[in-house]
């Protein structure tokens, strides 16, 4: 036995995302945002895509060149604070808005990928993120069923990666990448480096490649993933 | 070039026959666990260069070969207790991460021993009530939720009663979870319309399988294979 | 002994004046969270040998200081966006496990900003209907799970209006979450009482905090200490 | 600022634990299992213990001490087979044993480190374990609610620790260490080196130190932790 090959091109991987996807996008802010994978579904252009996400980015960056395309229906994240693009989309009406406690987006991601149909929390309770949410009693508590959030695709920026698709991070590049490339039908993975088999030790691997179906390496590191100067 | 003839291992023994049947259902890609007992020799069977992922629900996937106690390493072991070895891109990680992989659709096959299969594919393979209850471990999830489940068993017990039955008796492992079963007489298959023979083992009739099976068999119209 | 001197740095400015007063309630061994903004600088006026542990909750304990531009590592920084540091045992995580944290009681303390705080402990600061909607990323978690809940804000908003009011206006981040409020003017406690003035601001008088807070403000009957 | 010292010795971190506590256990077999915790804990004599482990050792190693000194009262486990001792306690009715499903026990230990009160799933539907379970339907479909278990101590062994708790496992030690090292009241680890504050990467880190209340460096690794010739 040996481990399957998952390698491919961002070309490739990308036009497997048919239109109408559900796509889980790694990243907090810059770090762990999946640039390269993001650019070429611009170019490849995949409409009425519902995005899952920590952030929206900042205007002119990352997933929101998928805004400005209008490739995206809706949108679900935590908050919009660095974008002004996407909160006048959503103020205008051209972009639905579903916001999620962040925890409990990443609660929802990770029940997702964990097999898990729901948990039940009280986050929320007493707020209007609650309204709408099926509620259960628990020892007499009222607790809001979170629903998992499975996706058709997850989109994940990895430090280092090898063939079969074990994936390992770098900091607080972290973020969402490991519940979501967990949470998906097809996880595609865009590294830094791609390694030979066996060059990330098995203590070192964060996401089992088990979890992954297509890794890229990436041909460069673009600008879009240095320091941002604001 | 068609005289050339490829070495051909005959294995005399049913049991190591089936094992070596059952391997030839792991195909290239597969995410396989394989049960402690019988499945877990499933390993010696499959081909050097098959491009196949091993999981142990313990925490590993990418199992390489058990180890001789002299050369174990003490905190690598697999959920059956065997001293096993790593290959190139195996991976760590917890209990967590482990059964979120099989109740996830991640797992392609899983492969169990079984007290009783029923004809709607009801397992039974973890508890005789009064006689043996040591629980369940992982067992429950990787009935229920691998994406295809196959039982290795002998087709009778030591008493020579059927292990494939109209219903179980004992207590379920998990509801028509089971796919397909290998035992040392056929490769039977579980359908809508209940067990489906498939092959049988070189040496043994339809007539001995109908005999040892508790339940209706649907026999196929054309030649029965044999393995 | 008695004579000798602490050398005494009195900030000028009432807002850093409140942020080093902020600073005195974090005590060793605490774990701490400090929200985007004023919370930030509290860092600033933490002795360099306290013994305790700076959360983000993009997924790091163990926050060292802010790195400029040229130094900043592209892939560390704190929920606000600012390059951080490591400092010897930190440790980065994902998002699940950050929010564990918070969830699960090993957040001893957070520090947040506030449009509203109501007497009761409710907390607004992350919407205001109609002109300020960007989603309330990590807060609501926030506070509503760290084991204490501090909110740093201006006593009033920019029109003068006040903040600590009988009940909030604005959608709520969190029911009855706040324990004390740190403002340019006072120092605030939540009590089942309703909010009871603590301490004061050096050169602001009783009679000032009343008339810029919107609800019963309950005074202490010894002498009120000054930051 | 600089991160707590939380190290101590064998003999104080077990002295935390009162009697009737409910005590999550580390290990899946010999890997992950606190022995020496265990060992000291046999040597205090705490009593009316809940122990939460995946398995309960072999007879005359690890918890089956504890099962033999007659400590305690109850066991949540997912299986024993491999301990006749624990089989017949329970057949005797001198032990209350209470089975879960393994990735469910792993899931509610999970949720209880997580702030998550309980999930949903459909995991033990149609079989004895489901039985008493309460039911919770979600777009019709019947699910069960799998409370959090979160305990008042956890037993941890971790292979490298730091003084403030950080801690990285070896191998297939894992297993229910880290959900357990995040589920408890007191976490307290043992380790087999305690390297000095920041010999331990930041990105090696598998249980961030928050979580955990006390680490004790082993003086020794017995024979309890060795390759078990069977």
């Amino acid at each position: 036995m040996k481990l399957p090959d998952k390698s491919t091109s961002l070309e490739a991987a990308v036009a497997r995302i048919p239109d109408g996807a559900t796509v889980l996008v790694g990243g907090f802010g810059v770090p762990g945002t999946p640039f390269s994978l993001i650019r070429e579904l611009q170019r490849q252009g995949q409409k009425d895509l519902t995005l899952v996400k920590n952030d929206a980015n900042e205007a002119g960056m990352g997933i929101d060149h998928l805004l400005a395309s209008g490739q995206v229906k809706k949108l679900i994240v935590t908050h919009l604070g660095l974008n002004a693009n996407a909160i006048a989309m959503m103020n205008d009406a051209r972009l639905e808005v579903e916001f999620c406690a962040q925890g409990i987006l990443a609660e929802r991601i990770r029940a997702g990928g964990a097999g898990i149909p729901a948990i039940l929390t009280d986050i929320g309770i007493g707020t209007e993120l609650a309204l709408g949410k099926q509620v259960v009693e628990m020892n007499g508590k009222p607790l809001l069923v979170e629903p998992a959030l499975r996706a058709d695709v997850a989109l994940i920026h990895a430090d280092r990666a090898d063939p079969f698709g074990n994936l390992a991070y770098a900091a607080t590049a972290r973020n969402f990448n490991p519940p979501m490339a967990m949470a998906a039908t097809i996880v595609i993975a865009e590294a830094e480096r791609l390694l030979p088999l066996g060059d990330l030790s098995p203590e070192e691997v964060e996401t089992p490649g088990a979890f992954v179906d297509q890794v890229v390496e990436l041909p460069e590191i673009s600008e879009d993933y240095g320091v941002v100067r604001r | 070039m068609s005289d050339v003839k490829l070495p051909e291992v005959k294995p005399i023994d049913p049991r190591t026959r089936m094992v070596a049947r059952a391997a030839r259902d792991i195909t290239p890609g597969m995410v396989v666990n394989l049960g402690i007992g019988l499945p877990t020799k499933v390993i010696n069977h499959l081909p050097a260069d098959l491009p196949v992922c091993l999981h142990t629900e313990n925490g590993m996937t990418g199992i390489g070969p058990t180890l001789p106690y002299e050369k174990a390493d003490r905190n690598l072991i697999d959920a059956g207790g065997a001293y096993v070895s790593p290959v190139s891109g195996s991976a760590y990680f917890d209990s967590v991460v482990s059964f979120a992989l099989v109740r996830s659709g991640r797992l392609d096959l899983t492969m169990l021993g079984a007290f009783e299969v029923a004809q709607n594919g009801d397992l039974a393979n973890w508890k005789i009530p009064g006689k043996f209850s040591p629980g369940a471990g992982g067992a429950i999830e990787l009935a229920q939720k691998a994406r295809r489940v196959v039982v290795m068993t002998t087709h009778t017990d030591r008493k020579g009663n059927p292990k494939l039955l109209e219903r179980c008796s004992l207590p379920l492992t998990a509801e028509r979870a089971v796919d397909r079963i290998f035992t040392d007489m056929a490769v039977i298959d579980v359908t809508p319309e209940g067990f489906a023979l498939r092959e049988l083992a070189e040496g043994v009739s339809v007539t001995e399988v109908i005999a040892a099976t508790g339940a209706k068999l649907i026999l196929p119209d054309t030649d029965i294979p044999t393995f």
